[in-house]
């Protein structure tokens, strides 16, 4: 029989230090085996965020140069100024993108940047314990929204993406989840077509997956993924955002 | 999966890599896949393949995949043929 | 040529192609001759960032990739930078900063101040670190010095920082710029990140979780530091030769401090000057030697007193060291600081 | 030899440019020179001021302790520097602009109605190059044809008019009397 | 009690109502605390900010209204509150600033570590200030610590760190709060941003474009320091009374080196142990009239030589001072620092 | 005769600094107006930035506390829910708002603080020298984008009122200008309104005001507000971007 | 404007506020300010209210306050009655 | 009388609250106690351990030099502390996660099938109080009363069924021989 499933060729085999069921996880295998079928193993350079993916850097087998708290996309703009040719993607959690690094995910998307960003959405700071993140759902319970979130108190969820997608540099905006066998696959492929925009050269794309936090939202791996079907997936819906290589996308 | 002829398949699962999570269990459209009772030694009880069982019961494994696409720690290898 | 212009055109004459930074007053013209000139070579990347944060983040970024690059700004933006500076120094990356400082704290004034000294020297960042501290006090110095900082910086792989004043960028000299030949000890940048063809994937990091291992890179960054202290002490001597009263001024201030000497000299004082051009590695040992011959020592800054601990740890508690200093913006003329120390000397009865 | 001057005057008045011009000429002379602009937020409507010190030796600080010249453009930058002004230096004043006088007796007065000339010429604006040549004329500092090349190397890249309204601004300060 | 718990539970009792602050491992659970607890009080205000740079922002913001408000968190976020620290230090604000240190540069690690001392003591931030730093080494201190540096502030408006690091953060001990009375000391906040009614409109500014005026400023902020150092020295001795070496720890360091004291008397050693509790205004005196009587001192701290240099400067080069540093997180046993203590104390045969 | 206008009480006799021309001096009157119209002056406590307004509580004879550059609204949501009856207002210029405080401003604005910003838009850095701004506009020459602004070289001029819009916590957000008598009064109203939003407890509430910089344009007063009309209100429209006081309205 | 009878009103001009930026003088519908040729203390040439010579032209001062409402240094106080 | 211990085991194993149980207990003894965890990043997925100083006087350190108990619920716990336990120290070790042996002579070893008992109970989870009470009842370091008085005040805001599941595991360990 032939082997129709195993581990990327760009994904070091070492166990991952994710809790069980944790999304990263299988992005981090998806990233990986985009970047094999697409053949740019040798050309990429991702930057890993401070989070609980901090050390994606044991996990993959390219280039990979660590980002202070938030400012990924900054850092990555200097690496792909400096090194126009080659693939660069940031690595980043909801807190790490969308609220210490707001303003560098928006100017880089802005300046249109020639870069991929891979924004995870997991409602909550997974590696500080479970505090509330800019996505964290409304009546959401983490730490710090003692008695669940309320957007008065604490602030809504935040929609970045959509934000990206009125600057005018940014080319390619999709969100995805890893919920599920099916998004598991769609995610992939907006990975995928992320990277290729990038090596066309169009200019910033971001892919916003949604992923479980099973330890955080206290619940079981596959409770985590109904829950994300069933509330996340409401309030973030799931598709594409923007795309500037199909007519009458985007906004 | 029901239109057509099932492919024959088996998959492979890594008893160290394993957390058990329980996703694939979940999520295999043929229920063939079961949690172990000892642990390893991260201290997971990891899960293990049961065709051998249940093949009688047709459920046997179509080497779909799903198992492996849904498990964070790319402990299954899948084959089929 | 206007000090911040001489910064920019050093930098590039120097091989630096990319520069990252947010204006700040006073050292606009660095970004602005940087945008000009930039755009117009073919390799040459000018970003106005969004914010100081996002410009040294920048920098991170373009030295992991291996390229020479610069950022500058101001006291307040340097504040900004510090979470960078110590990423910088603990990921070993090369980099120049430069500092044009101004009248602090909070927003202050943009008129020169040497009050960013111990930010610069012990680290306004977290962690032990330290990065190397050139105080140039001329247009001429400043293009030299801006054109080693590069050097320096490649070949220890560290931060480097120019700290000037508002008035070193705003002043013109006339400034001859000497020919850059890279050193030979320049070592190819195999650390950098260029994608991992032919090879396993690099890793650039700065997270260690383990105590032991992070404290052995602690000492092995103290070790590089102390060989870059043995190696790369700068100072400057005037006049020290026959003198009974030594002043010891960095940066703008040692200019009006020189200015003074010769003022007291024409009165027949024995005075001389002793001008620190590396502020960390700081010259010690030069001092230490100087208080063997020289009791009465005069420090004098453009802040509240800072670099006077540095020369109180040289000499100990028994040199007889007077501070003046002028905080704010203020800058004296060379006639005030010759009076003050002509009072110091024939109080002394020298 | 050392020579110390202050150029200063309103932010609109080209002070600065005046300065500018003066040190770069002093340059082309093949003199040590450190020029060294006031700056930043207090120009913006307020005065502005530079220090250009003139040596043919090293120049130990481009800051003036007591400048032989102070060129004084209008009324508060008389205030602010006729005190500083050496014994036995000299201020030039814009007298369009300033009504008051100094009041020290140890110091020459040289004025000129630089707005006026300059209105004259058809353009108010190169009051400060009237103001410059009648400086450079009374002080001797530097030769007519450096500052002359020097204001062609500075306004070419703006158009030939303005070469030729500069110089003739220039050369009707220079041979004011 | 945690002490992360216990730095917050002392706040609240010290009458703050308002904390704003960023997550940063280790000393989520002061955040986590105050949330809870501020949500049930109706005047109480917890925002998770978006960034330290906005939760430094808020607390000076707060601090103008006139209420007492704080904000935590450990060594690079710190980092990214120098700007906002030396705005405060400049516009005179009350606020208390938490700082649970740990292995850096970078990113570096969560364990304790004690290598942000310089950046507290000599200010980070830009220009000439200073805070005053508190370093609690137990529980019990962090307590009265947090407490009192609520009335510190508002005495003196000045920007006052607990300077602390994972360990203590971290651990359980119990620990009883004191009641808190508002010092007689404190004056009503007759400069506070509350609306200009029956008055003229106020401001609370730091821009200061004349250099004169600037410079006026910082001398009153230095006369302030003065007073500061005259009156708020705080230390603790151990054993000093017939030592002939003297140990100089702070924090968790100084709660090992104490351990390590203990041990070595019972080998019959002669040593003490000197602990600053305010590492700024810094004991300088007490040392010196130290150095009087005891010749061999013995500096140890969780970082690669911070501290060692106000050792130096109070005691001059003569003192014999040993340092010993372990940075990066590493937490030395009493056992291991006494045999060091006992070898340099043989070796010198006190 | 009455006299029908003089200076506001809540204006200082003092001449500003600014350019003739400049349209701070104009917003200046306006805000002073509104508060003295509304009876606001003894509980308004506004927070100027760095920028050329750095000086306006030389002006404005009301409380005032200085901001550090671009964190205004963090520093307003202090005060503002240390004394929630307050009017708290932040001046903001384009670079101060939309560049180094583009994280603070977008958080501010979710969290609904009950705050008022003004974002004052002179499409460049006026204080610092005319470096180019996030709004300055494409092919618009400043000392930091030389020969034009170029999107993928520099960004894109950013739209943030529209961003801001997409947050669950703004409640009022309008664009208007002061380039001429008609657009002044908008202002005003604008002004009044966004108040009164703040005074009604509905939550954050923001004007961006296109204002001339006379002298980094390197126009005259009146070029300067034909510019205005003829380019940047091409590209940034004025009028409601949201207002959840009107059904229908927002998004 | 034209439609009602214009009420008869006048400005007054702060030549020391005044920087002489014309902004009163483009909007003015009436236009009845003008440019001094002297500079004020500040160096500028203020603007000043010509009225007294444009009233045979049946340019007269409205009192509309259009000139206030421009007019960036608030130095411009108008008079409507 | 100072005592050291060290609990140690996987992140989920609950070693942390076992100690901070043990450490409650002991406060309400009326002793000195410090607890000290270990924390963050490396709690995921990897080993967690904590250190409980227990003395009359007051705690110098909260760091063991060389603890008299160490607790080990898992293989690598065994191999990093075996060699730090004090001669003469004891080991607690859970039989049924752990089949190495330590192998100093100069150290007692008491096991108990942890894991075992807990799953008899109906819960794996609980196998941390079970055992706790085997630790506390062999070293007698503080009163049952103490434990269970804890027990009831840490779970009884998590309901009923697990202070009295919890309190049964302790039990088990306690009565275990
Ligand atoms: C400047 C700074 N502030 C705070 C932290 C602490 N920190 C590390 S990761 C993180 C957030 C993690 O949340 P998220 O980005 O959502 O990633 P996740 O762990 O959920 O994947 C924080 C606050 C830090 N490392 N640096
Ligand atoms: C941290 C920091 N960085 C930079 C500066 C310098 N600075 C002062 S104002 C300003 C921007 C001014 O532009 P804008 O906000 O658009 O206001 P404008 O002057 O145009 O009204 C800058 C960069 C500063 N004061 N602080
Ligand atoms: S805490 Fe959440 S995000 Fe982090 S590893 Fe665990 S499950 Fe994943
Ligand atoms: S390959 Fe498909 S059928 Fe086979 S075990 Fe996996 S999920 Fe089940
Ligand atoms: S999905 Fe993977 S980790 Fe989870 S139980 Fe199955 S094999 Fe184990
Ligand atoms: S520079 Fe521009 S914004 Fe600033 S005062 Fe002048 S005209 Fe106004
Ligand atoms: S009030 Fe109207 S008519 Fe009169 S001067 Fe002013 S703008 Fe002209
Ligand atoms: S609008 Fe005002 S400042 Fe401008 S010219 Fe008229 S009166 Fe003078
Ligand atoms: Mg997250
Ligand atoms: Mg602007």
């Amino acid at each position: 029989m032939k082997k129709v499933f195993s581990r990327p060729r760009s994904l070091r085999k070492v166990p991952f230090h994710y809790c069980p069921g944790c999304g990263h996880s299988i992005i981090h295998r998806l990233v990986a085996e985009v970047i094999d079928e697409m053949g740019l193993r040798e050309i990429t350079i991702g930057v890993p965020p401070a989070g609980c993916a901090v050390l994606a850097y044991f996990y993959f087998d390219f280039d990979m140069g660590e980002s202070p708290h938030g400012r990924g996309t900054a850092l990555a703009t200097g690496l792909k100024r400096a090194l126009p040719d080659r693939l660069v993607f940031t690595y980043q959690g909801d807190g790490d993108i969308a609220a210490i690094g707001t303003a560098e995910t928006i100017h880089t998307a802005n300046r249109g940047e020639n870069i991929t960003a891979l924004f995870i959405n997991n409602a909550c700071y997974g590696m500080t314990g479970g505090q509330m993140a800019p996505t964290t759902l409304l009546g959401q319970n983490t730490t710090t929204s003692p008695g669940g979130r309320e957007g008065l108190r604490d602030g809504y969820p935040i929609r970045l993406s959509e934000m990206l997608a009125l600057t005018d540099g940014s080319a390619y905006i999709e969100r995805t989840a890893v919920n599920s066998p099916v998004n598991i696959r769609k995610t992939k492929k907006a990975i995928a077509k992320g990277f290729k925009v990038q090596m066309d050269g169009l200019g910033f794309s971001l892919i916003e997956i949604v992923s479980p936090c099973p330890t955080n939202w206290r619940m079981s791996s596959h409770e985590a993924c109904q829950w994300i079907e069933k509330e996340i997936i409401q309030y973030y819906p799931l598709g594409v955002i923007k795309d500037v290589t199909k007519r009458g996308q985007g906004c | 999966m029901n239109g057509r002829t099932s492919l024959k398949g088996y998959i492979e699962i890594d008893r160290e890599f394993c957390k058990g999570c329980k996703l694939c269990i979940e999520f295999c459209p043929k229920g063939i896949i079961s949690l172990s009772n000892n642990l390893n030694q991260k201290g997971y009880h990891p899960a293990y393949f049961t065709e051998e069982n249940t093949k009688k019961e047709k459920r046997q494994c179509t080497g779909c995949s799903i198992c492996a696409i849904v498990c964070p720690e790319v402990a299954i290898e899948v084959y089929r043929g | 040529m206007r000090g911040n212009h001489v910064v920019a055109e050093a930098a590039i004459r120097a091989g630096c192609r990319f520069y990252f930074g947010y204006p700040i007053t006073p050292q606009n013209e660095t970004p602005e001759y940087m945008a000009a000139a930039l755009s117009k070579l073919k390799d040459g990347v000018f970003i106005q960032a969004e914010s100081e944060l996002a410009a040294i983040n920048m920098v991170i970024g373009g030295s992991m990739a291996g390229v020479r690059v610069m950022t500058s700004s101001s006291s307040p933006g340097i504040s900004l930078k510090q979470e960078g500076i110590s990423y910088l120094a603990a990921l070993e990356l090369p980099a120049v900063i430069v500092n044009m400082c101004r009248g602090g704290p909070g927003l202050g004034n943009i008129a020169p101040a040497q009050s960013d000294y111990f930010q610069a020297t012990r680290g306004g960042g977290h962690g032990d670190y330290r990065n190397i501290v050139l105080a140039p006090s001329s247009c001429q110095e400043l293009a030299e010095l801006t054109m080693e900082a590069f050097d320096l910086a490649d070949i220890y792989r560290i931060p480097v920082i120019i700290l000037a004043d508002g008035m070193l960028g705003q002043m013109m000299e006339p400034v001859e710029f000497p020919d850059h030949k890279n050193p030979k000890k320049l070592s190819p940048k195999d650390w950098a990140l260029t994608g991992a063809k032919g090879r396993p994937g690099r890793v650039i990091r700065s997270l260690i979780l383990d105590p032991v291992l992070e404290e052995e890179h602690n000492w092995k960054l103290m070790r590089k530091y102390e060989r870059i202290q043995k190696k790369e002490v700068r100072y400057e001597t005037f006049l020290l030769g026959d003198a009974k009263m030594a002043v010891v001024a960095f940066g703008t201030a040692a200019r009006i401090a020189k200015g003074a000497v010769q003022k007291v000299r024409e009165q027949g004082l024995k005075v001389g000057l002793l001008r620190p051009i590396s502020l960390w590695p700081f010259p010690e040992k030069v001092l230490v030697e100087l208080g063997k011959r020289v009791k009465l020592f005069f420090v004098f800054e453009m802040n509240m007193g800072q670099m006077v601990e540095d020369v109180r740890i040289a000499l100990g508690r028994d040199g007889d060291i007077h501070f003046y200093g002028r905080p704010g913006g203020v800058v004296p003329t060379p006639l005030e600081i010759s009076r003050i120390i002509s009072s110091h000397y024939l109080r002394k009865r020298l | 030899m050392l020579i110390n001057t202050i150029f200063s005057g309103f932010g609109g008045q080209g002070v600065l440019s005046m300065g500018y011009i003066f040190a770069y000429a002093a340059m082309s002379d093949g003199r040590n020179v450190t020029y060294l602009p006031s700056y930043g937020a207090e120009v913006r409507g307020g005065t502005a001021n530079c220090t250009i010190v003139i040596s043919d030796e090293e120049i130990a600080s481009p800051v003036a302790s007591s400048p032989e010249f102070v060129v004084v453009m209008n009324n508060p930058s008389l205030l602010r520097f006729q005190n500083v002004v050496q014994s036995g230096g000299i201020i030039f004043l814009n007298a369009t602009m300033i009504d008051a006088r100094p009041i020290r007796g140890d110091i020459e007065l040289f004025e000129i109605p630089a707005n006026d000339i300059a209105k004259e010429l058809g353009n108010e604006r190169v009051m400060n190059m009237v103001m410059l040549g009648f400086f450079i004329k009374k002080t001797g500092l530097v030769s007519r044809e450096a500052v002359e090349k020097t204001l062609e190397d500075t306004f070419s890249p703006r158009g030939k008019t303005m070469v030729t309204l500069n110089k003739k601004a220039f050369m009707e300060g220079h041979n004011y009397d």
